[in-house]
């Protein structure tokens, strides 16, 4: 292990004089420090710090969403895998070279971007969008920002919305049936039954409900990661656990949902969903657990995080219902990532009163 | 119900800002600050509000009877223009604290290109006096909603390390851009007529 | 004369109305999915730009300070209205494409602020030239978008297919939100081509 | 303890710490300042003989506190000291001088006890004053000398901070052998300050055998939660005068309360009743990288050798004053000990970089989150070392920063607009309601400099705010501004 740290930092301090290989030392300087923690002493208070870093927090949200892709690959076969190798070399890419060219650091948050972005695509978008649909969420829906930490929006649905807008016939109206039984998809590479519509979009045309067992458990068709609930409910309660995401945003978007959608149906009984099929179809419990609750573009502030959550959930069920979309999970994140500083400012104005002079 | 649809259609799904990029000049240089996000969003909802109410007299009972259609852009500006400086008159005479902090606001207002545009597209869609007032309204609320969530983003952007050229309008447009994608969700919810 | 080439030259690059200014924003984004539209709205722009700043500047001091503003969006007027005659009589399918964005000409804020700040106290010869060169300008900008939301939105240049019939239409490229991400997208190319100076 | 579900348990030590006294001493520097107070121009000769206990600095004139000689000896030196106002942190800028003495082999103690009960409470005061006891606190104690910017009227409630809360702090009195002194001490100052109300707060766990205390009644106690943050006195203050009026910023003492620490009513008790000055300071010695024991040393004797020679074998060590959460690095191990220094941490220094540390699973039991898989690697040693772990990053709002503060502020807020100089922003934000715990720090995985961009923030402030600039100079130093008026009303009626 010695001898590979040496290595590394020989060919950094190589690559740091030369005239051409120099663009390429952040590139191993990251390396570096991917493989080896550095032993940095505290110089300042406090001297005990908590070994919570950023690398281990991007991976827990990995770890969460683990089990969500292995069933993606045991539902839609390998090419499921291809998908996820295709957006994290092309995204990958696409930030190094993008923090390479601005001369910054390379930051960790695309670790996270990578995955979760094609669990949030159809089964059988072709690669190329896949790649096409990254490198538009990465450059403008993060970079152009000023990297991690600083993006508005959530990077993944930047791009899953992009793909949506753009490619309106690939992302929405063919989708596959999951395998089931046996090995399923591991033992193919794809799957060619094709269906016209999810659940959500089946309810929208014909009025007819899924079955609350088959949408918990996974078998029907939808978005990669998105057909087990039960996986990532699990995946989320995992985070919540480990305090990576906040309790607040998931309990309120979903109790929203819940509660507008028990509403709705009362009222307008041929459009809106009842409330548990609502909760278990489509993305939402997916985008509850790992996109809504992404803390750089959700409100910081507990007040705002509630109010967030329930103007989630009530534009989520008013897009199912209403509009030409069958699901409006990633709208409404988009849409309410956007009122984020918003809630914000205004909690702080709440708490601390307005800024007496505003800054010149 | 109709009249609330269109309302929310106005707001959201026909937003003025995102959906047919009326009043863009102000929104850019305008969403700097929060607080002068906030004046300029109550302005213009008010001035759009009571532009529409006079012009659409004035078109229906002045320029139709006439066969004066064609002069509707000058008939318009006209009606905008003295209705903001009127506006300023009696905000100035009567509520002197909202005039400091909306005053400024006022003259800006005529030039932008949404007031005129609600005025327009509610000839072009047919709207009676009512329907063209709520629809008015709600696309005064719209531009407000669009102006202030741009500035708290351009707020909390002071903090972010955005790339020289992008600076400034550069960054916004891409916002903008998201946000209008975003917006895009709404499609096909309630019906602008 | 080569004063006159960088008056005409500072409205087409270094002060772009659309890219420098933040100027006529509204009808940039509109109306750029077509080439044909972004060359039509060119043109148009241009004839009421130089045909009001050289009245403008016939004017002169002669307009009372309190009234300039809607004397000018008058003048402006007219000739929107002359352009909006002439395109409804001739070319009846722009004029549907282009809609009310016609008419939105006059509140264009490039036409008020050269008027307001050159042609006013400039001569008339020189505020044609300094009206070309932003028209141009803003022509140019108008054409520069419309290419790319035309080609990626459609595959095709002036309706001609371009990019090959196995094209997928980016849909986007010709709705609102494509408009705002191209001109984002150029204004940071414009700007890092000549970088905006401090101050 | 706990703190909001972080586990510091680890950090802390179940024996009781031995009371080591270390004595044997050539020479010792007594430092013209300790605490509060501006630094003071010895008034003593190289040369003059002097007693244990005897006043070597003085200056009534001046905000301040004297000096005294903390063990007989031959005056042979005059140094300049470093390192002195930054451990304060107050705004006496001047040098500290220190006053160096050649210990000889004959020892005796200049005072004698008085009979306190009879005593005016203006004498008792006079008496801390001429002890040296008068530095403690954060504006000083007040007397009818200029030792602190307050009249002693002002004194409305007068808090003894005994919690000891923050990890590797040991409790500098051992209640169990001391109690009896320790309460005496508290009766004498209820006496001092006959007009205020005596508040004694204890940590959960150590209250046990002081139920006695609250017979009397002068004297409430209180008991603070096993919390950090809960032993600073900002924090006790907020539960005895109510928040608000904390949050407006400003001294304590602009608030009636004054804050004295644990060793306070035993040194009182030493001082008025078996009339030994405070001349001696205890110190609380601890971490992983020593043995823990509570010291005790003459003032002024090098801080190396209060420590002694108790650095674990092959430890690469770092040696903190004051907790290891709001502390400062000790920089100098020459440096005399202070009347003020109350505890030393020794932490180990991280060995070396470490092979994928953010993948290895083994829950460290003080983290913050639980994302560590304890259970895969039970075998896992785990240490508490001064690493930084991980490398500055973007703050990626994850909110623990404010989750964890104790007085709700938003730390990374203030790190964002203090470091665009939006000062309107910063000051909006409300930095000053912080009370120093190092906890936003601590739990920050980007590891950004928060405890310490607020920190520097409410300085900023105050600097602005019109409460800390009640003190003018003039050619004598540094001198209070209390009204004739104001210490009139100091003179209580008996």
């Amino acid at each position: 292990m010695n001898k590979l740290e040496r290595l590394l930092s020989e060919i950094s301090s190589y690559t740091e004089d030369h005239p051409y290989l120099r663009y390429i030392t952040e590139v191993i300087d990251t390396i570096r420090s991917i493989v080896f923690e550095p032993g940095v002493s505290a110089e300042e208070s406090p001297f005990l710090r908590d070994y919570i870093e950023i690398k281990r927090y991007m991976f827990a949200v990995v770890v969460a969403v683990a089990p969500a892709a292995l069933a993606s690959i045991y539902f839609y076969g390998w090419r499921a895998l291809a998908m996820i190798v295709v957006s994290y070399v092309a995204g990958g890419i696409a930030e190094v070279g993008f923090t390479l060219i601005r001369k910054e650091e390379i930051t960790e948050g695309f670790l996270v971007t990578g995955i979760l972005f094609p669990l949030i695509l159809p089964p059988n978008t072709p690669l190329w969008m896949v790649a096409v649909g990254i490198i538009i969420g990465v450059i403008l829906g993060k970079e152009v920002f000023g990297g991690t930490g600083y993006n508005i929006f959530n990077p993944a649905l930047v791009g899953r919305v992009f793909l949506t807008i753009t490619f309106p016939v690939a992302m929405s109206s063919e989708w596959l049936i999951p395998l089931t039984g046996g090995w399923a998809g591991f033992n193919q590479f794809s799957v060619d039954t094709v269906t016209s519509a999810t659940p959500l979009g089946v309810f929208a045309n014909a009025g007819t409900l899924a079955p609350l067992r088959e949408l918990f458990l996974g078998n029907i068709p939808g978005c990669l990661g998105e057909s087990s609930a039960l996986l990532v409910l699990a995946g989320g309660i995992f985070l919540m656990l480990a305090r990576i995401i906040d309790w607040r945003v998931p309990v309120s978007y979903l109790g929203s949902v819940f509660l507008f959608s028990a509403l709705g149906m009362y009222l307008w009984p041929n459009q809106v969903a009842p409330p548990l099929f609502q909760l278990l179809a489509g993305g939402l419990m997916f985008g509850a657990m790992y996109m809504a609750t992404d803390p750089v573009s959700s409100p910081t502030t507990k007040e705002a995080k509630w109010v967030y959550g329930v103007f989630l959930g009530v534009m989520t069920v008013s897009i199912r219902a209403f509009s030409g979309y069958p699901e409006g999970v990633m709208f409404s994140i988009l849409l309410m990532n956007m009122f984020a500083p918003l809630f914000d400012e205004m909690v702080m104005t709440l708490r601390y009163g307005p800024i007496e002079k505003p800054y010149k | 119900m109709r009249y609330i649809s269109i309302l929310i259609a106005a707001i959201f799904a026909h937003n003025i800002a995102l959906r047919y990029f009326l009043g863009w000049c102000p929104l850019v240089s305008q969403s700097k600050k929060l607080s002068s996000a906030w004046g300029m969003g109550v302005a213009v909802t008010l001035v759009m509000t009571v532009t529409s109410a006079v012009n659409w007299p004035v078109y229906n009972y002045l320029l139709v009877p006439y066969g004066l259609e064609y002069l509707q852009y000058i008939a318009f500006i006209i009606v905008i223009a003295s209705t903001v400086q009127v506006l300023e008159m009696v905000i100035e005479r009567f509520f002197p604290s909202l005039y400091t902090t909306m005053g400024v606001f006022l003259p800006l207002i005529t030039v932008n290109c949404a007031i005129l545009g609600v005025s327009l597209f509610m000839i072009l869609r047919d709207y009676t006096l009512l329907t063209g007032i709520v629809y008015a309204l709600g696309s005064g609320i719209g531009w407000s909603v669009a102006i202030v969530s741009l500035a708290s983003i351009r707020e909390k952007l002071r903090f972010a390390d955005v790339p020289k050229p992008l600076q400034g309008p550069g960054i916004t447009m891409l916002i903008a851009g998201i946000m209008a994608f975003a917006f895009l969700g709404f499609s096909g919810m309630v019906g602008i007529k | 004369m080569s004063n006159m080439k960088d008056i005409y030259t500072a409205g087409v690059w270094e002060d772009n109305p659309v890219f420098r200014q933040m100027l006529g924003l509204c009808i940039t984004l509109a109306i750029t999915n077509k080439v044909v539209n972004g060359v039509t709205m060119g043109v148009a722009v241009f004839f009421v730009l130089t045909a009001s700043a050289f009245i403008v500047s016939l004017l002169g001091e002669s307009v009372p300070r309190r009234v300039r503003i809607p004397v000018y969006m008058l003048v402006i007027a007219t000739f929107v209205t002359l352009v909006y005659m002439f395109l409804k009589a001739f070319f009846m399918p722009l004029s549907q494409a282009l809609g009310a964005y016609v008419g939105l000409i006059i509140t264009n804020c490039i036409i008020l602020g050269r008027l307001e700040s050159f042609s006013s106290d400039n001569s008339p010869w020189d505020s044609i030239v300094d009206a070309a060169g932003v028209a141009t300008g803003f022509a140019l900008a108008l054409i520069a978008m419309s290419v790319v939301r035309e080609l990626l939105g459609f595959g095709t240049l002036f309706g001609v297919q371009v990019l090959g019939s196995g094209w997928t239409q980016w849909v986007s490229m010709i709705l609102a939100p494509g408009g705002f991400l191209v001109l984002g997208l150029l204004i940071w190319v414009q700007r890092s081509i000549s970088p905006v100076e401090e101050g | 303890m706990k703190i909001f579900g972080l586990d510091l348990q680890q950090y802390e030590t179940e024996n009781k710490p031995n009371l080591r006294v270390r004595d044997e001493l050539e020479t010792v520097t007594v430092p013209t300042k300790g605490g509060y107070g501006s630094s003071l121009s010895p008034s003593v000769e190289i040369g003059d003989r002097v007693e244990a206990g005897e006043i070597i600095a003085r200056n009534d004139d001046s905000i301040s506190t004297p000096a005294l000689a903390s063990l007989a000896g031959e005056i042979i030196e005059i140094v300049e000291l470093d390192g002195y106002h930054e451990e304060t942190g107050d705004k006496f800028d001047a040098k500290v001088q220190g006053i160096k003495i050649k210990v000889s082999p004959e020892q005796s103690i200049k005072g004698s006890g008085i009979e306190w009960e009879k005593e005016k409470p203006k004498n008792l005061r006079e008496l801390l004053y001429l002890a040296g006891l008068t530095s403690f606190g954060q504006t000083g104690v007040p007397t009818e000398f200029n030792s602190s910017l307050f009249s002693p009227a002002k004194v409305e409630h007068l808090l003894v901070n005994g919690v000891r809360t923050e990890p590797f702090v040991h409790h500098l009195v051992d209640f169990s052998e001391e109690f009896a002194s320790y309460k005496t001490g508290l009766e004498i100052l209820a006496r001092t300050f006959p007009k205020s109300q005596i508040h004694f707060v204890m940590d959960e766990k150590t209250q046990e055998n002081l139920k006695e205390l609250s017979s009397s009644q002068r004297i409430k106690v209180h008991s603070a939660k096993n919390e950090s943050y809960m032993s600073k006195s900002k924090m006790l203050a907020r539960k005895i005068l109510g928040r608000e009026k904390l949050d407006e910023g400003g001294y304590l003492l602009d608030h009636g309360l004054l804050a004295l620490p644990e060793i306070f009513p035993l040194a009182t008790y030493r001082a008025v009743v078996e009339g030994v000055p405070y001349i001696r300071r205890r110190i609380s010695l601890s971490g992983p990288a020593t043995e823990d024991s509570i010291i005790e040393t003459p003032i002024g004797a090098p801080v190396k050798y209060a420590i002694g020679e108790d650095v674990k074998d092959n430890v690469d060590a770092l040696t903190i004053k004051g907790s290891p959460l709001s502390g400062q690095k000790l920089e100098d191990s020459e440096m005399p000990v202070s009347k003020d220094m109350g505890s030393l941490v020794q932490l180990t220094k991280p060995q070396g970089s470490q092979f994928l540390a953010w993948l290895q699973p083994g829950l460290r039991k003080n983290s913050y989150t639980n994302a560590f898989f304890s259970a895969l690697a039970p075998h896992k040693k785990k240490v508490a070392d001064s690493g930084l772990h991980g490398e500055e990053r973007p703050c990626v709002y994850c909110g623990w920063c404010s989750d964890v503060c104790p007085v709700d502020i938003l730390p990374f807020q203030i790190l964002k607009t203090h470091e665009h100089e939006m000062i309107d922003e910063v000051n909006r934000l409300q930095p000053q309601r912080c009370v120093d715990c190092g906890l936003c720090s601590y739990v920050c995985p980007s590891k950004l400099p928060l405890s310490d961009t607020v920190k520097s923030a409410k300085q900023e402030q105050s600097d602005e705010s019109h409460n800390y600039v009640k003190y003018e100079e003039n050619e004598k130093g540094l001198i209070s501004v209390i009204t004739e008026e104001e210490k009139g009303r100091g003179e209580e009626s008996e």
